[in-house]
């Protein structure tokens, strides 16, 4: 494994949430003390609970938020301030898809523009070159110039997330935050561009934070896999063996609701109980109270995260707490 | 939210400070009120009498801290014209002005937004032209012209209207009536414009989807989406209840605030054009405020962000 | 697809632009004819603008000799027209320009810097708005004279509130759509976000505007002659006929609806253009 | 009986250019149809175009019944009693399809008032009831919250909600739970067929998520430049499909487990719809394409009971896909 | 027992420029139109229905004691608004220091004298600065008035005068009552609503707005025909005419010449009125680096054509004047004196003299503060260029940038007004050397100083006389200071069926005899 290039040490990130003007407000918790390591050409996936906090630190990671607590260092030094001169020469360097394409899209500029606007605004190549670059970035996305005369509003929704993802590329960035980068995309495209992603971190060593729904392409693409849950992560480890070995029993729920073809959901675990609320954090374990497993300790002492064995680490009692007390609960 | 309110009432309170002692210095700078009051063929005596009497020969930063002062005792100055109390003879006009102004201005946001709207809706149709080609000939034409062509029809034609004066209601119906055209012109235009801004958008196509009906789309997801521009501009009229009316209030000899600024300008009858100016700026700024206040009410994301308050 | 084929289609776009309506080709007719007449004003005119016939005062239009009749001096209506239209274009095309640049720029640095830049700005719209366009004039008069350019800048400072507080609000509001983000993760630059994106993104909001002030300061300047500010009788300008035809209105109505009317007619033609240029921009109402 | 949607040679064009050529699906009572296929192929416009929702530029062709009414091109007032109330859209992109300026109650409650006949307190506890049924932490303080407070997921789950809220007899689904998670994804798909079953109420799911559609759809519809290119059962198609494309489709998804290897996409590229090839849309990228299929496009034929697809060389290809799986 | 009196209102410009009903106040011709003879009368009155020349008023008689008194009989039966009988007390306290003169001294003095000391305005009854100023300037050496019994009065003069009994006649020389004045807690008060005795009493007075007068039915002249009157102040032309057209307005004042034409096209309404003592000037400011020769300012005078001026902006409605003069000086009018003649050829030969280039010179203008002004302007700019003068207008706001001190002033635009029938109350007071003129810095001449204190002093009239007439032969020949263009009007309009006649004056006249509808 070589050097990190990204560090992110225990961030935390909070919003306000008013009802009405002139509610009372209540802190939504979305990032609640994260912390990950993505070394250089490596891929971080990052998947779990609608809702837990994955964007958001992959804005935070990105710098175009501040976290209130913890800190983001890049290739070893701290973020510049957003918006400053420092901070917008970074950002050739690390992009994001976004979640919502259409909205990350400005609708009156020609998509072949916008592609292009990236390397306009770092001076990258002769104008020629630029040309050059976004007709290849079209290609590579499989789509056509005449797609990219189009405006965001007249393509369609896999099409304009190709766009997204055609741009973020453009200044062939060091490190970049996928959020939800192929949701939308027909499983043949999907394949293209996962392969197109491989390709280039073989080539260029492109470091990548994969945030997805889609557990097989995560698998595909991660080195190594995060769990979050309610602004948390409660288990990291390597792709293939978390996926085959989830040991967080919200990491197994997830892992055997994953649909496939020709596999009706034998052996789902289906999780039962009221969805996690960031602004009324349960007490102790998170997870407790949909938590088929859950012991009297998961009700009043929050999990730390911790080595498990080999690059594993897991928040959960069950896993690393004494193993006499796994049994009470089922 | 106590310094939000602390810096904006600060700002405002500067604004008026500001507004007041630009006024002082143009007017004290550039002309003589005793002249201009009594006239080109008074004699010279008289004149200086006047000059001394009002302490206009001292010097002008004097004369600012003098006026600071009385300010400060709560004293707004008197009218050279007459020596009454300047507040007195602006109070006096206040009612006569709003009485043309409000109701102008609730006819300007009843006619001007939902015809802009309906242009919105039929863009491109006949109707569409006709009522932004009657909006742009509302706000170019001069507004006496507009009021004295209604005049003509109404008054002198027709007879069914007086033609000035403020005796009674009727009197009014002109003047509101030539004030609001020219008004519920701009906001239609505005209004229209934003319209058109936003009924491209996704969301709008959401809520056709729902079943919505077009009107209503149009009305509850659209507009507040298209307010900004529209409230902006709302912001402004209302600052110009107070004074905005100079040309109607002389075609129509309705004596208002805006003619008496108008006036005392001309006579450089400082006192009063303070009195005045400080009305103006107070509702300026303070609708402005409230507008700012709206922005976001109207657009949530628009609203103090972050969560540590 | 080749390089070609990518200018290819990004030209037959712009030229296989459903033609032009035809209220927008006779708008750009109209102001191509303002242009011509402003050039050639005083070579097309029948007379010379200050020449007096003080025999032939308030002649009716529609006689062979006088087109668009006489004013109140007897000169010839449409002489002083042909001449008027070229100052008065070029103080409100100037005046309008300048309003809506600096009035713009101030509401996006509002909207950039919020906090002090913000409040001041703010303050400097308020202010302006608080502040009659009569003492303005004045204090312009007092400090530093009357010029032509002295003028246009002057009429520059009308209107530029409007902008900039719509400007300030709309970019408020656009900054806090994704669009915006996107963009300005992507490393750009302020003014690349608010000239490129922002910009034409509420251009049509700002074209209002100025379809607003252009026939305010046509008219508005007349009031400024009046002070000493404007054109100088017996130059002539549509704001100065209109203001001195006012006397006139019911006796010879003529001397003011000429220009009234040329008014109307460019505020029109300037609004149409502008509606159209605006629905150019906004691909989503093709 | 009599189908609940029946479309005829659906046909959109662009500016000219033709995007949906000659679309004809079936949907009846309480079905649900999986709708998968190229990206760009035209599946989210067949929709829009069926409901009227396309910009005006766009040109409309075909016919559209809904329990054989036509609603293509019916006029507004009858269009805003189907919208919603019978035939209600999951839109595509969940985060602009909400209006920002409105709190999730309002746009709720809308919908509710519009097409339940319900008022007051009652549509604001069915707004309510509507939140909690999607998984919404804390529905109650987010019901008054805007979009842009939501994460995408939760946004997604909203906007199903809403299109619930009209109790539809159909909901067309465009890619419902893309933005979510494995657990709530079952969740959400678990509650749909809940509400079909009870409800009678039909789906159409288009979904780039083959399992998901696997899952969840009696039949499914497979798309490819504008036109649908095979139908089938859906535990026929994923078993054994027959179009090329089809089973291209099939081959590019990735595994859960195993060894990674690299994944396989369909060769080529999509054509141009401005270009179109004459004959098979696929043809350019098709191992099986024969002359033939560049000169005329192949229509769907039926090959079994409730199969069709539109391709000539349908038998070569699944006699390939049987050497494949023979190998 | 009803009044069926008819009530009028009258749509004029302005109703007052003080806002106040004083006399010693309104500066402007404009107050004369309420004041006369509607609510003040003097001693000695004009003939508003003739020539304004000298009739008794409120005095039946009167006699010179010596050159420095004079005592006047008053009428008997008097009646004030508040129902006191007019006496001798009264016009001793109307000739007051408390209400006239303050703290001014009548000095025996050569000529007026400029820059007194006055006390700043206090509340109460204190004066406004500018009445004993305004006072003093009517009565410079007035001494004091003497009851000499209820019915007599004495006027006592520092100097020998001869105009007296013109002073007496003037704006500002009129007669108050004396308890009202006392009974009043204020000046303001009593100003806005002053108690004397006119045909007319004041209702209310809304400043700016409009002031309504009541029928005086004890007026010693015969019961008012009118019940009320209200004049309004409409500030647009075109509204004043409407109103009249459409039957809300009996009167409409301030009518420029260029209407008359299309409201007479109307054969239900005429347009009165004419010449008013006020001629408009243009004015030279001598030290004006072209204009110190005096051939240059003298080939303005002969480049101007006035009659085509009068007749086509004034429809011939006015007339060009002999100089600054007017018939009802009586024995002091010189009629055989005229303005220079037009004479292009004249001017040319002049400017050629005087070795003129071209140089601009500027012209600086007000916007219509007389009726017609700007259009005058622009043709006297053509006329002056015709003869080869390069005149550039200046617009200018106000007043004080027109008079302001600089290299660039030189020609201006003025009127002048006659208050009584002497030349001292002109010329003299204008273009003298305590004239407004002379003390800007434009004008001065040796010659015509010396004349003005002569003309001022002396009570020798037929040297008075031959005075006058070598002043206007210096300041309107020799050595410019003005040149006059031509008299001033005013007229009004008024529905055919209203039987009234218009005075040569802003006076409006609405006693017993000249109203009938
Ligand atoms: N307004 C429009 N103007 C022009 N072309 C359009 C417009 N809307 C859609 N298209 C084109 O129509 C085709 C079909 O679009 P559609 O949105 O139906 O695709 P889709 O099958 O839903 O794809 P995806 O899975 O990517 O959402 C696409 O090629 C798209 O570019
Ligand atoms: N501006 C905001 N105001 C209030 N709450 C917010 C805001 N943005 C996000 N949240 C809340 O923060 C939490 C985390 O949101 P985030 O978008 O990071 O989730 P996510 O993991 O990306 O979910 P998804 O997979 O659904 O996109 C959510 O509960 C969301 O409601
Ligand atoms: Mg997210
Ligand atoms: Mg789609
Ligand atoms: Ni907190």
């Amino acid at each position: 494994m070589s050097a990190p290039l990204v560090e992110v040490s225990s961030i935390s990130r909070s919003y306000s949430m008013r009802s009405g003007m002139f509610g009372r407000a209540t802190a939504v918790h979305a990032v609640d003390g994260v912390s990950l390591t993505i070394p250089k050409g490596e891929t971080l996936g990052l998947v779990g609970e609608s809702g837990s906090g994955k964007s958001t630190t992959g804005r935070i990671v990105l710098g175009l938020e501040p976290p209130d607590r913890g800190e983001v260092r890049f290739g070893g030094k701290s973020m510049a301030a957003p918006g400053t001169p420092a901070w917008r020469a970074q950002r050739a360097r690390m992009q994001m898809i976004f979640q919502d394409p259409l909205g990350a899209l400005d609708r009156r500029l020609a998509v072949a523009t916008q592609i292009r606007e990236p390397l306009d605004i770092h001076s990258l190549g002769t104008p020629a070159e630029r040309e050059e670059r976004v007709r290849e970035l079209l290609r590579a996305v499989e789509l056509t110039p005449a797609h990219g005369a189009r405006y965001p509003g007249a393509l369609s929704g896999g099409q304009r997330q190709r766009i997204v993802l055609a741009r973020a590329l453009a200044t062939k960035p060091d490190f970049l935050v996928c959020d939800e980068p192929v949701s939308a995309l027909d499983v043949s495209i999907q394949a293209q561009v996962v392969n197109l992603l491989c390709d280039l971190q073989a080539q260029l060593g492109l470091t990548l934070l994969f945030i997805s729904h889609d557990l097989r392409v995560v698998r595909q693409i991660s080195n190594v896999v995060a769990v979050m849950y309610l602004g948390r992560i409660v288990e990291i480890g390597s792709a293939d063996d978390l996926f085959a070995r989830p040991e967080h029993p919200y990491t197994q729920a997830l892992v055997s609701a994953s649909p496939a073809p020709g596999r009706r959901s034998a052996g789902r675990i289906v999780l039962s109980g009221d969805p996690p609320n960031p602004a009324a954090r349960p007490q102790g374990c998170a997870f407790h109270p949909r938590c088929p497993r859950a012991i009297a300790r998961c009700a009043s002492e929050v999990p730390a995260l911790s080595a498990v064995g080999g690059e594993r680490q897991v928040a959960c009692h069950l896993v690393t707490g004494p193993q006499a007390e796994t049994q009470d609960a089922a | 939210m106590g310094r939000y309110f602390a810096i904006r009432i600060g700002r405002a309170a500067l604004t008026i400070v500001l507004v007041v002692t630009f006024a002082f210095v143009v007017l004290r700078l550039s002309g003589d009120p005793a002249l201009m009051i009594l006239g080109p063929e008074a004699p010279p005596e008289v004149l200086a009498a006047f000059r001394k009497a009002w302490g206009l020969d001292d010097p002008i930063w004097f004369q600012y801290l003098d006026y600071f002062g009385a300010i400060a005792k709560g004293e707004l100055g008197r009218s050279m014209r007459d020596g009454r109390p300047a507040i007195e003879l602006v109070l006096e006009r206040i009612p006569a002005t709003l009485a043309l102004t409000l109701p102008a201005f609730v006819f300007k946001v009843a006619l001007g937004i939902p015809a802009g709207i309906y242009a919105a809706l039929h863009r491109g149709s006949a109707i569409d032209r006709t009522v932004m080609i009657t909006a742009v000939a509302g706000f170019t034409v001069p507004s006496f012209v507009l009021a004295l062509l209604l005049v003509l029809v109404f008054a002198v034609q027709l007879g069914w209207l007086p033609s000035g004066g403020q005796d009674s209601w009727r009197h009014a119906i002109l003047p509101i009536t030539t004030l609001s055209l020219g008004g519920a012109a701009v906001l239609a235009r505005f209004t229209r414009s934003a319209m058109l801004e936003v009924l491209g958008q996704p969301y709008i196509r959401t809520a056709s989807a729902k079943g919505v009906p077009w009107r209503k789309v149009v009305t509850s997801h659209a507009l507040p989406n298209a307010a900004i521009p529209t409230v902006t501009i709302l912001g402004f009229m209302v600052g110009t209840l107070i004074a905005g009316a100079v040309v109607v209030e002389s075609v129509f000899a309705w004596p208002g605030v805006g003619r008496l600024l108008v006036v005392a300008v001309a006579n450089r009858d400082l006192a009063v054009v303070q009195c005045i100016l400080l009305l103006v700026a107070m509702t300026m700024v303070t609708s402005n405020l409230i507008v700012d206040f709206l922005y976001g009410f109207l657009d949530p994301r628009l609203r103090a962000k972050g969560a540590h308050a | 697809m080749t390089d070609a084929t990518l200018k290819d289609t990004a030209v037959r776009r712009r030229i296989s632009l459903p033609a032009i309506p035809v209220s927008v080709a006779l708008a750009i007719t109209w102001i191509v004819a303002m242009l011509v007449i402003a050039a050639f004003a005083e070579k097309i005119a029948p007379y010379g603008f200050t020449q007096l016939d003080l025999r032939n005062r308030l002649s009716p239009p529609g006689n062979v000799a006088h087109w668009l009749g006489t004013d109140e001096l007897g000169r010839d209506v449409l002489s002083r027209l042909l001449v008027s239209i070229r100052i008065s274009l070029l103080i409100a095309f100037g005046a309008t320009a300048i309003s809506a640049i600096v009035g713009t720029t101030l509401g996006f640095l509002a909207a950039h810097f919020r906090g002090a830049v913000e409040q001041l700005v703010l303050m400097l719209t308020d202010f302006q708005a608080s502040m009659p366009f009569l003492i303005m004039a004045l204090a312009v008069l007092a400090f530093f004279g009357n010029s032509l350019p002295l003028l246009i800048g002057l009429m520059g400072l009308f209107g530029w509130e409007r902008y900039a507080r719509i400007a300030r609000g709309l970019a408020i509001s656009a900054n806090a759509q994704g669009y915006a983000a996107a963009v300005r993760q992507l490393g750009a630059t302020p003014s690349r976000i608010y000239l490129r994106h922002i910009l034409p993104n509420i251009a049509s909001t700002l074209i209002v505007s100025t379809t607003l002030v252009f026939p305010e300061v046509i008219l508005m300047e007349s009031g400024l002659s009046f002070l000493g500010l404007g054109v100088q009788p017996p130059m002539t300008s549509l704001g100065n006929m209109v203001g001195y035809g006012r006397e006139y209105l019911t006796r010879a109505p003529w001397i003011m609806l000429a220009p009234a009317t040329t008014i109307v007619v460019t505020t029109l033609a300037v609004s149409v253009i502008g509606d159209w240029l605006r629905d150019r921009l906004d691909p989503t109402l093709q | 009986m009599s189908p609940l949607v029946s479309i005829r040679d659906l046909g959109v064009a662009f500016n000219g250019v033709a995007v949906l050529r000659g679309v004809d699906l079936t949907l009846q009572k309480g079905e649900a149809l999986g709708l998968v296929g190229e990206s760009g192929s035209g599946k989210s416009v067949t929709w829009l175009a069926a409901l009227g929702l396309l910009p005006r530029h766009a040109k409309v062709s075909g016919s559209v019944r809904l329990d054989g009414r036509e609603i293509l091109g019916a006029p507004a007032s009858e269009l805003d009693q189907v919208r919603g109330g019978r035939v209600a859209m999951i839109f595509q992109d969940p985060a602009s399809a909400l209006n920002p300026v409105l709190t999730i109650r309002k746009q709720l409650c809308e919908a509710l008032a519009l097409h339940r006949d319900l008022s007051g307190d009652a549509v604001r506890a069915d707004a309510l009831r509507l939140l909690n049924l999607v998984g919404i932490p804390d529905a109650a303080r987010r019901l008054s919250a805007y979009p842009h407070e939501f994460s995408g997921g939760q946004v997604q789950r909203i906007m199903i909600a809403m299109a619930l809220a009209g109790n539809p007899d159909l909901l067309i689904a465009d890619e419902p739970t893309t933005a979510l998670d494995a657990t709530i994804q079952a969740q959400i798909l678990e509650l749909l067929s809940t509400i079909r079953r009870e409800m009678g109420m039909a789906m159409v799911l288009i979904s780039h998520d083959l399992g998901v559609v696997a899952e969840n759809c009696d039949r499914v519809a497979v798309m490819y430049a504008g036109r649908i290119v095979e139908h089938a059962p859906s535990n026929q198609l994923f078993a054994d499909p027959v179009h090329p494309y089809a089973q291209g489709l099939i081959g590019a998804l990735p595994p859960l487990d195993g060894p990674r290897r690299r994944l396989t996409a369909i060769p080529g590229t999509v054509p141009d719809p401005a270009h179109m090839p004459d004959g098979c849309a696929f043809a350019p990228r098709c191992a099986l394409a024969a002359e033939a299929c560049g000169l005329a496009a192949p229509t769907l034929a039926p090959i079994a009971e409730d199969r069709a697809v539109a391709c000539i060389r349908a038998e070569a290809s699944r006699r390939a896909l049987l050497g494949i799986a023979a190998e | 027992q009803g009044d069926n009196r008819p009530s009028v209102t009258i749509a004029v410009q302005k109703v007052t420029n003080a806002n106040v009903l004083d006399v010693l106040r309104e500066q402007s011709n404009v107050g004369e139109r309420v004041f006369f003879s509607s609510i003040w009368e003097g001693l000695i009155s004009k003939n508003w229905r003739g020539n304004l020349e000298a009739v008794p008023g409120l005095a039946t008689e009167w006699r010179r004691i010596d050159d420095q008194t004079v005592e006047l009989k008053l009428r008997q039966g008097v009646k004030f608004h508040n129902g006191d009988e007019l006496t001798a007390e009264d016009v001793v306290f109307t000739f007051s220091r408390e209400r006239m003169f303050g703290e001014t001294e009548a000095k025996s003095r050569t000529t007026i004298q400029a820059f007194e000391k006055i006390p700043t305005p206090r509340p109460g009854k204190e004066l406004p600065p500018d009445v004993p100023a305004v006072a003093r300037r009517i009565w410079p050496d007035l001494v004091r008035v003497d009851a000499v019994d209820k019915y007599t009065v004495r006027f006592y003069n520092a100097t020998p005068d001869v105009t007296i009994e013109g002073r007496l006649q003037r704006y500002g020389s009129d007669i108050m009552n004396r308890r009202a004045w006392e009974e009043s807690a204020s000046y303001l008060d009593w100003a806005r609503k002053p108690i004397t005795t006119g045909p007319y009493k004041v209702v209310e007075l809304r400043p700016d707005v409009s002031l309504t007068l009541e029928a005086h039915d004890e007026y010693w002249g015969g019961r008012p025909p009118l019940k009320r009157i209200r004049f309004l102040e409409v500030p647009e032309v075109a509204s004043r005419i409407n109103g009249l057209l459409s039957g809300e307005y009996q009167f409409a004042c301030d009518i420029p010449p260029d209407q008359i034409a299309g409201i007479e096209k109307n054969a239900a309404f005429e347009v009165q009125g004419g010449t008013i003592l006020n001629h408009r000037l243009t004015v030279f400011d001598k030290n004006h680096a072209v204009l110190a020769n005096p051939l240059v300012r003298r080939a303005f005078t002969h480049a101007i054509d006035r009659q085509a001026i009068v007749d086509s902006l004034w429809a011939g409605r006015t007339r060009v004047p002999k100089g600054l003069q007017w018939e009802f000086y009586g024995d002091m009018f010189n009629a055989d004196w005229s303005v220079p003649a037009y004479d292009p050829k004249l001017a040319q030969d002049l400017l050629k003299q005087a070795n003129y280039k071209g140089d601009p010179i500027p012209y600086r203008l007000l916007n219509n503060y007389y009726t017609n002004q700007v259009a005058t302007a622009q043709i006297l700019v053509e006329m002056w260029k015709s003869v080869g003068l390069n005149v550039q207008i200046e617009t200018k706001e106000n007043w004080s940038q027109i008079m302001e001190r600089a290299p660039t002033r030189a020609v201006r635009d003025w009127s002048n007004s006659a208050a009584f029938n002497d030349p001292v109350s002109s010329l003299v007071a204008q273009h003298g050397p305590n004239g407004q003129q002379q003390q800007i810095g434009e004008w001065t001449n040796v010659e015509l100083n010396k004349l003005s204190e002569f003309l001022e002093t002396s009570t020798d009239r037929e040297a008075r006389k031959k005075a006058f007439r070598r002043m206007l032969e210096i300041a309107e020949r020799e050595d410019p200071a003005y040149t006059v263009l031509h008299q001033n009007a005013t007229f009004t309009a008024k529905p055919k069926s209203i039987k009234w006649k218009a005075a040569p004056a802003f006076a409006m006249d609405f006693r017993a005899g000249n109203f009938e509808a």
